[in-house]
């Protein structure tokens, strides 16, 4: 019954932070039709910029800000500078940009941070709470990440639904040039959606470090599980990453728990497999679309 | 005299003839994990080979050679293992490899080293394949205590010591955990009620943790590496379940680990060290804890003068202690060494080398396996401290005993550098 | 076809629309916007499965049929877009088109046998001669996306000529066609009448009248009529919901105020 | 009103357009014909800054439009309804027609929607639907009632009558002159159906390969016979 | 040039034949004249360079995208190591080649059946939960498959009539490593000519009409799913082969050698090339295999310290991807072909 109860606490953290990421990857996908496979160097780098502050005595909490606002400018610089001229050509190409300025990010950091593991903070107990006998494995730092993702998740539904923002940057990724008849500044929706992204990227980093150690590749495990996450979701919906968080980490955690670590991921493939076998949009994607 | 095609005649042509040595070099290779995954803390122990050299270099070399050190990237993928392999044989023409890292890695090139007749010495892992089967590979030696003689001296201890605790296994799921799991078995098959494995790469280890507390385990055996004794300690912390821990020497370096716990929660874990307090484990070198020591006190000259400006670490130390076994190791090959000229060196007189190993290596004509060794200590206040003597066996059924012949009181010559008499 | 039916959550799309088109009869289609002419298409070539109803070709029951299965069976279709390959050459497109009398298989493929080359060639002059009918043989190399609109047009259409079918449906071929454009499509079709049957969507007036044999009226995918252009012109339902009630004056649908 | 000077403009190596001068003034409807390739979609292009000219320019109320960028069009009081292709699909109906709204100069009154779905009736059964849902015809209707959303001053339509049904199109013809009576809007017509799109028309301009062969009143246009038979085929 | 010469020319198979030869031909002169180490360098580009090339088919014939690619080439390398672990019952080589080829279809087929229905970004995911998952796999298995430390793979002697063969074109004495570079040299040749026949044929021209509107070429006739699977299966059964050839060439086949790394850079190379040319997946494989050894040796000459160096090569790496992207988003055979063409009008 604990360890159960551990395992399934345990996941929904996990998920949390899984959902976090995906966050990050719908909101991008949204906002420009790109996965970004570089949001995870993008995250440490930031992270890393956050623990430089830390680390000169600075509070958590201005390395938490700091982490956060250079999320946003280096999404604005790298759409600006990377993104933008491979935007209206074929899909392939921005899947391969990303996957080069993952590999060029990673890279940097290595020379600049060093490449060994270091330890970043967490603002609350990272204790578990007690309940009598048992043992509730969730410490204070997890609940802050819970309800961090789930905010996170609330304003990014409410930006796409209620407001005129979201909706320009639907537009424009989906068709810039009627967009751009229609009024909305493209250029700036792109960029402000990879802004946004990469701050909430950054937001999923600093969850992931928290306590825990990083180093420049400490993100690269959660990019696999934070994508299949969101398209398990359907990588359109907000609320559907977070779902899709949420089975992932707490059916991987039981796996992990029960059957062997070695089959992780391969328990991954198989529940997006047969998700995607019944709906192959994702959970919480629209009708297929008409064809002709 | 010259063989068909031109070709050296191996053994007994003069120095200039032989691969990688030339009138007053000596190149030697090896591969590490310097970008990817695997790369913090194992990148740092080529550059504890590199300071080593270049002390040695600089104070005139062995025999008037100075010794080249090529590190080349495998990043943890044996398919680049046997590229870079083939480049430090084939292109750089080393005259050995020595300190490749990585059980996988290594594995992927141990048999063309050997096809080849380059020597491959002190591989850095203790998997028991580096040198139990000299038949097959006579040119590959091991370097630190295999994880089963570990595991063995580990298993021992728990049973004679803690004869009644429920013991619970955390294994990284290779060799490593395979091992050690075989030689703490030996001993203390029927107290172990537990057994769980973690895949490196996947940093969610609260499953496994969640596993052993629900087992009812008080103390678990972790054969892990360093960034997990920070995440099994935390994740304890976080389910509440405080056990004894006893992690094999590869998991606990206490200032790494210490230096990371220390600041893993404002509040929460104010000194890591303290954290770590009552830890069990098991020293082979003395490592930087323990400045005092006149090993680590030549270690800390030698970083001071050729490492630059990090700090010296564990791992370094590693690199440093295994240069200077190939150093000894290339004095006893003699004025023109050779390649089978230095494995036969080693297999006559590599169990006397002395050095900074606790424990007497194993070398011999029938053996390639490393350190034989190690004892088990205690952290405190970030030190490690002796709880045993130094213990001695072999794989297998061989007895574990007190190590007699001294080698863990050998202290550095004066001038750092091995004498050629060794 | 006969009472088929069709919903969109909730929007009868089509609702009991039966049909029938005879050898080498031009059938018109027409109705207002989102009557269901296009699904008609669809259903009819096997991209909507119809709720209920048949659909029969030469006395074989197709209605659960692939549409590539259909295309199999010799019904031709053109999309009311344009659904060129755009990195294709012109010639390569129409070539696809020939697809269902291709008999040449993976293997002969992937080893290069002169039966699968031979074949390739056969093609190729196949097509070239439909692109010769249709005035479109000198842009065979050429990209799609180069050529002006109508030649775009041409080119879809010969694709679906070049296979020969039995049945062609032609979704609004004249949209965006200048008159010269569409008085020579108007003969083409004729033409094509003496070969295979033909269906036909189209909102110029001119064009259906001028070229169907019979036609069917369709809004908010009821049947409200069909027959002969003449009648149908005439029918006050017709005029009610499609074309308005200036056009009994056999002029284009405008006003003037 | 919109004043057009010499334009000029090219896609790589086509000239599109060369050298089209004319005038088309405020409240009324400047007809834009020609054969297809001739000019039409290019020019309307030009003028909104999707396409940019070459040489030449285009005024709006004597505002030089050849530096505005395209965005900012909307603002000025411009709107292009853009040839087929113009619905956002993966958007509702909805969602569609409020973009048209933002881009407008003056606040929107929540009305105005309204007023679409009053137009359109099959548009407001619909309005919660992605638009890919529609057929051809009803996102023809989207497009041209987005575009009067944005209460634009001056209205270029592509071939607004692409795929409608005659009824409808005499429905949108009727509104495009009611809109120009009584709220004074200016129109570019861009029109395939010469015969339909003069009689509503005021003026007429015929491009011919780019160059434009006349531009005069419509009733003259329609009445000059050769020049019917050369370029507008009736 | 002669109407009989032109035919042939003309004529696909003839010309694929004669390029083959050629390439052949240029492939002795290569490995004759080069190291061992250089020798070995060319088998590392044959596997990566068949892997490319049935990517290239997948993604530039027929659009779909995929990102685990690597994890079918660990099947070939596994099949091929289990086929080899008995040294003296192994079968020869070429059936080794044939069956792990054939076993990674298999399961491609099944992978693909279940991509055919899934568009983009789906695809995408559910490839790159395949290139994490099946490593695993070998983990899991360790009995089989032997775990983390995987499976050593013994290359079979060089059959008399090849080493024979060999000394007769060459005059030179065949190495065990010059041997399996020629084993990978002929099987990227075989599967290029095999692709490039099929991507002149009806297969090819099938599948490039799926990539750009599947509405329409199901209405020509084309069977969507099945085009789309079997487009998957040919390019998997490349990876299976490029599989094999690895186990070969690295002698081992161990789970960390297949991790996404692998995949991703498959990709990349492809991209780099040239999205649906064999020739840029050629040249991506080379680059992908000399770049790194090369950049980090001029960072080394520069002054860098090792770790320094090492981590030049991904940098220069992901910089020139990045920048190709950009500034040839044609790939560097579909920007040369542009050029080529502008010269020419
Ligand atoms: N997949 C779908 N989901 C929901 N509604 C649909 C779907 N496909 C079509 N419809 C609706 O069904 C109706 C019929 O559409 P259809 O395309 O057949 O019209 P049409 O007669 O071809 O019109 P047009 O002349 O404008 O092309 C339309 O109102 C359309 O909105
Ligand atoms: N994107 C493009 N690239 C190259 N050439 C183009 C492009 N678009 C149009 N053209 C060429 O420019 C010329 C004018 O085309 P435009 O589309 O303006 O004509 P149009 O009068 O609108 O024709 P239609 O009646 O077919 O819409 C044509 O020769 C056409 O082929
Ligand atoms: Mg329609
Ligand atoms: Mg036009």
């Amino acid at each position: 019954m604990q360890q159960f109860l551990t395992t399934a606490l345990n996941g929904l953290t996990q998920g949390m932070i899984f959902a976090a990421f995906a966050l990050a990857l719908v909101l991008i996908w949204r906002s420009t039709r790109i996965v970004n496979f570089a949001q995870a160097p993008m995250a440490m780098i930031t992270v890393y910029i956050a623990l430089v502050i830390i680390d000169a005595g600075y509070s958590y909490w201005l390395g938490f800000a700091a982490a956060l606002l250079s999320g946003l400018l280096l999404g604005a610089v790298v759409e600006r500078v990377a993104v933008r001229p491979v935007e209206d050509k074929p899909h392939i190409n921005a899947v391969i940009l990303t996957l080069g300025l993952f590999i060029v990010i990673h890279a940097l950091a290595a020379v600049i941070f060093g490449s060994r593991y270091r330890s970043f903070p967490a603002p609350f107990g990272l204790s578990g709470f007690q309940l009598g006998d048992m043992n509730i494995a969730l410490t204070g730092f997890g609940v802050f990440s819970i309800l961090a993702v789930l905010a996170v998740m609330l304003l990014l539904v409410l930006l796409f639904r209620f407001t005129n923002v979201g909706l320009m940057m639907r537009a424009s990724a989906f068709n810039q040039e009627v967009a751009r008849l229609l009024g909305v500044r493209v250029t700036r929706m792109l960029t402000q959606g990879w802004a946004l992204a990469a701050m909430v990227g950054s937001l999923s980093g600093l969850l992931i470090a928290g306590g825990n150690l990083v180093h420049p590749a400490y993100m690269d495990s959660v990019v696999v599980f934070g994508f299949v996450a969101a398209v398990l979701g359907g990588l359109d919906s907000p609320i559907g990453a977070v779902v899709g968080g949420l089975i992932l980490g707490i059916s991987l955690s039981f796996v992990s728990g029960y059957i062997g670590s070695e089959v992780v991921a391969l328990a991954a493939l198989v529940i997006l497999m047969v998700v995607l076998l019944v709906r192959p949009g994702g959970l919480f994607s629209h009708a297929p679309a008409r064809r002709v | 005299a010259c063989g068909a095609g031109g070709r050296p005649d191996d053994g007994e042509g003069s120095a200039a003839d032989v691969v990688g040595v030339t009138e007053d070099t000596i190149t030697i290779g090896a591969h590490f994990p310097l970008t990817g995954v695997a790369a913090p803390g194992y990148s740092e122990i080529p550059s504890g080979h590199k300071a080593y050299y270049d002390y040695v270099n600089a104070n005139g070399g062995i025999h008037g050679r100075k010794i080249e050190f090529i590190v080349r990237d495998d990043a943890y993928d044996p398919t680049k293992t046997s590229q870079v392999t083939d480049e430090l044989v084939l292109s750089d023409e080393i005259f050995a490899m020595v300190g490749g890292l990585g059980t996988p890695t290594h594995s992927a090139v141990v048999d063309f080293l050997n096809s080849e007749k380059v020597p491959d010495l002190f591989v850095s892992s203790g998997s028991l394949q580096w040198g139990d089967d000299v038949e097959s590979k006579p040119y590959t030696f091991g370097w630190q205590p295999d994880y089963e003689t570990e595991g063995k001296i580990i298993g021992q201890w728990v049973a004679q010591h803690m004869p009644d605790a429920r013991v619970g296994l955390f294994l990284q799921d290779d060799d490593f955990g395979e091992d050690g799991e075989k030689g703490v078995r030996q001993y203390l098959d029927d107290q172990i009620v537990a057994t769980e494995r973690y895949s490196s790469g996947n940093t969610d280890v609260a499953p496994q943790i969640a596993a052993l507390q629900a087992a009812d385990v008080d103390l678990v055996l972790g054969f892990n590496t360093p960034s997990y004794t920070a995440l099994t300690q935390l994740t304890a912390k976080k389910l509440n379940f405080d056990p004894t821990w006893f992690y094999s020497n590869v998991g606990s370096d206490p200032e790494l680990v210490g230096s990371l716990l220390a600041r893993f929660s404002e509040g929460a874990v104010k000194d890591g060290s303290s954290l770590l307090d009552g830890v069990l484990t098991t020293e082979y070198i003395p490592g930087v804890d323990t400045p005092d020591n006149p090993w680590v006190e030549l270690w800390q000259d030698v970083w001071d003068e050729h490492g630059g400006d990090a700090e010296l670490t564990n791992y370094r130390v590693y690199g440093m202690s295994q240069a200077y076994t190939f150093v000894q190791a290339l004095q006893a090959a003699g004025p023109n060494p050779t390649r089978e000229g230095i494995v036969e060196a080693i297999e006559q007189s590599g169990a006397e080398f002395e050095g900074p190993a606790l424990a007497p290596f194993r070398y011999t004509a029938d053996s390639h396996m490393g350190i034989s060794g190690l004892r088990v200590s205690e952290l405190k206040d970030g030190k490690a401290e002796a709880l045993t003597p130094v213990l001695v066996t072999d794989i297998g059924d061989t007895p574990i005993t007190e190590d007699n012949s001294g080698a863990g009181n050998d202290r550095p010559p004066e001038d750092g550098i091995p004498d050629p008499k060794n | 076809m006969s009472e088929i039916s069709v919903n969109f959550g909730g929007i009868a799309a089509l609702s009991d629309v039966s049909l029938e088109v005879a050898p080498n009869q031009v059938l018109g289609v027409i109705g207002p916007n989102g009557a269901g002419k296009t699904t008609l298409f669809n259903v009819a070539c096997g991209f909507v499965q119809p709720d209920t109803g048949t659909l029969t070709w030469r006395d074989r029951e197709l209605t659960r049929l692939k549409p590539h299965q259909l295309a199999g069976l010799g019904i031709g279709r053109t999309l009311q877009g344009l659904g060129l390959f755009d990195r294709m050459t012109v010639l390569d497109n129409v070539v696809v088109g020939a697809d269902r009398h291709a008999r040449a298989g993976f293997f002969s493929g992937l080893l290069g046998l002169r039966r699968s080359a031979r074949e390739e060639r056969e093609l190729r002059e196949r097509a070239m001669a439909v692109l010769d009918e249709l005035g479109a043989a000198d842009h065979a190399q050429a990209l799609p996306s180069s050529l002006p609109y109508p030649e775009r047009k041409r080119v879809a259409l010969a694709r679906a000529l070049v296979s020969e079918p039995d049945l062609l449906l032609l979704d609004e071929p004249a949209a965006g066609l200048s008159g010269e454009d569409m008085a020579e499509l108007g003969g083409l079709i004729r033409r094509l009448s003496r070969r295979m049957s033909v269906m036909l969507v189209e909102h110029h007036m001119d064009l259906v009248m001028s070229v169907c044999d019979h036609i069917v009226v369709l809004d908010f995918g009821k049947n409200i009529a069909s027959g002969p252009p003449e009648r149908v012109k005439e029918d006050p339902a017709v005029l009610a919901a499609y074309l308005g009630d200036e056009v009994e004056h056999d002029r284009p649908a405008t006003t003037r105020s | 009103m919109l004043d057009i000077r010499d334009l000029t403009a090219a896609y790589g190596p086509v000239t599109a357009l060369d050298g089209v001068s004319f005038t088309a003034p405020e409240g009324k409807i400047t007809a834009v014909l020609g054969a297809n390739g001739a000019g039409k979609t290019s020019l309307l292009r030009t003028i909104s800054g999707l396409l940019r000219p070459t040489k030449g320019t285009a005024y709006l109320a004597d505002q030089d439009l050849s530096r505005v960028p395209v965005e900012r069009m909307s603002r000025l009081g411009l709107a292009h309804v853009p040839e087929g292709r113009g619905v956002i699909t993966e958007l509702t109906v909805e969602e569609n027609l409020r973009l048209g709204r933002l881009g407008r100069a003056d606040r929107a009154k929540p009305t105005d929607l309204e007023r679409i779905y009053t137009l359109f009736p099959k548009l407001a059964d619909r309005r919660h639907k992605t638009a890919h849902v529609l057929s051809g015809g009803e996102r023809q209707m989207l497009v041209i009632g987005r575009a009067l959303l944005a209460t634009p001053k001056v209205l270029l339509l592509d071939e607004p009558s692409l795929g409608l049904a005659p009824r409808i199109v005499a429905q949108i013809f009727d509104l495009l002159k009611s809109l120009v009576e009584s709220d004074g809007l200016t129109i570019v017509l861009v029109e395939q159906n010469a015969r339909s799109a003069l009689s509503i028309a005021d003026y007429g301009a015929v491009l011919n390969l780019g160059k434009l062969v006349v531009h005069d009143d419509a009733a003259v246009l329609a009445a000059d016979d050769t020049l019917r038979h050369a370029y507008l085929g009736f | 040039m002669t109407a009989f010469a032109q035919r042939l020319w003309y004529s696909t198979l003839p010309r694929h034949l004669l390029l083959a030869g050629a390439g052949l031909i240029a492939v002795i002169l290569v490995l004759e004249s080069t190291s061992a180490f250089r020798n070995g360098q060319f088998a590392v580009m044959a596997y990566m360079g068949i892997a490319a090339g049935g990517l290239t088919v997948l993604t530039g014939l027929n659009g779909q995208l995929s990102l685990g690619h690597g994890a079918f080439m660990a099947i070939g390398a596994y099949t091929t190591a289990l086929l080899l672990s008995d040294r003296d019952s192994a079968p020869p080589l070429l059936v080794v080649l044939l069956v792990a080829t054939l076993v990674t279809l298999v399961i491609g087929a099944g992978v693909g059946v279940a991509a055919a229905r899934l568009h983009g970004p789906y695809i995408a995911g559910a490839t790159l939960a395949l290139a994490v998952a099946v490593p695993g796999i070998a983990r899991y298995f360790q009995d089989t498959l032997g775990g983390e430390q995987g499976l050593t793979v013994t290359v079979p002697d060089v059959p008399g009539w090849f080493a024979d063969a060999a000394y007769f074109v060459t005059a030179n004495d065949l190495s065990s490593s010059k041997y399996v570079a020629y084993i990978g040299w002929i099987s990227l040749i075989v599967t290029y000519v095999l692709l490039a026949n099929l991507s002149r044929s009806r297969v090819g021209r099938t599948w490039r009409a799926v990539r750009d509107d599947d509405v329409a070429a199901e209405i020509a006739g084309i069977n969507l799913g099945r085009a789309r699977v079997l487009a998957f299966v040919v390019s998997t059964a490349c990876a299976g082969l490029a599989g094999a050839v690895l186990a070969l060439a690295v002698r081992l086949a161990a789970p960390s050698g297949f991790m996404l790394t692998l995949s991703l850079a498959l990709l990349s190379a492809v991209v780099l090339g040239g999205l649906g040319s064999l020739t840029g997946a050629l040249i991506g494989a080379a680059l992908l295999t000399f770049l790194p050894q090369v950049v980090t040796g001029i960072g080394l000459d520069a002054g860098l310290t090792d770790l320094q160096a090492a981590e030049l090569a991904p940098l220069v790496y992901g910089l020139t991807t990045m920048l190709v992207v950009i500034l040839a988003p044609a790939g560097i055979v579909g920007t040369a072909r542009i050029a080529w063409r502008r010269r020419r009008s």
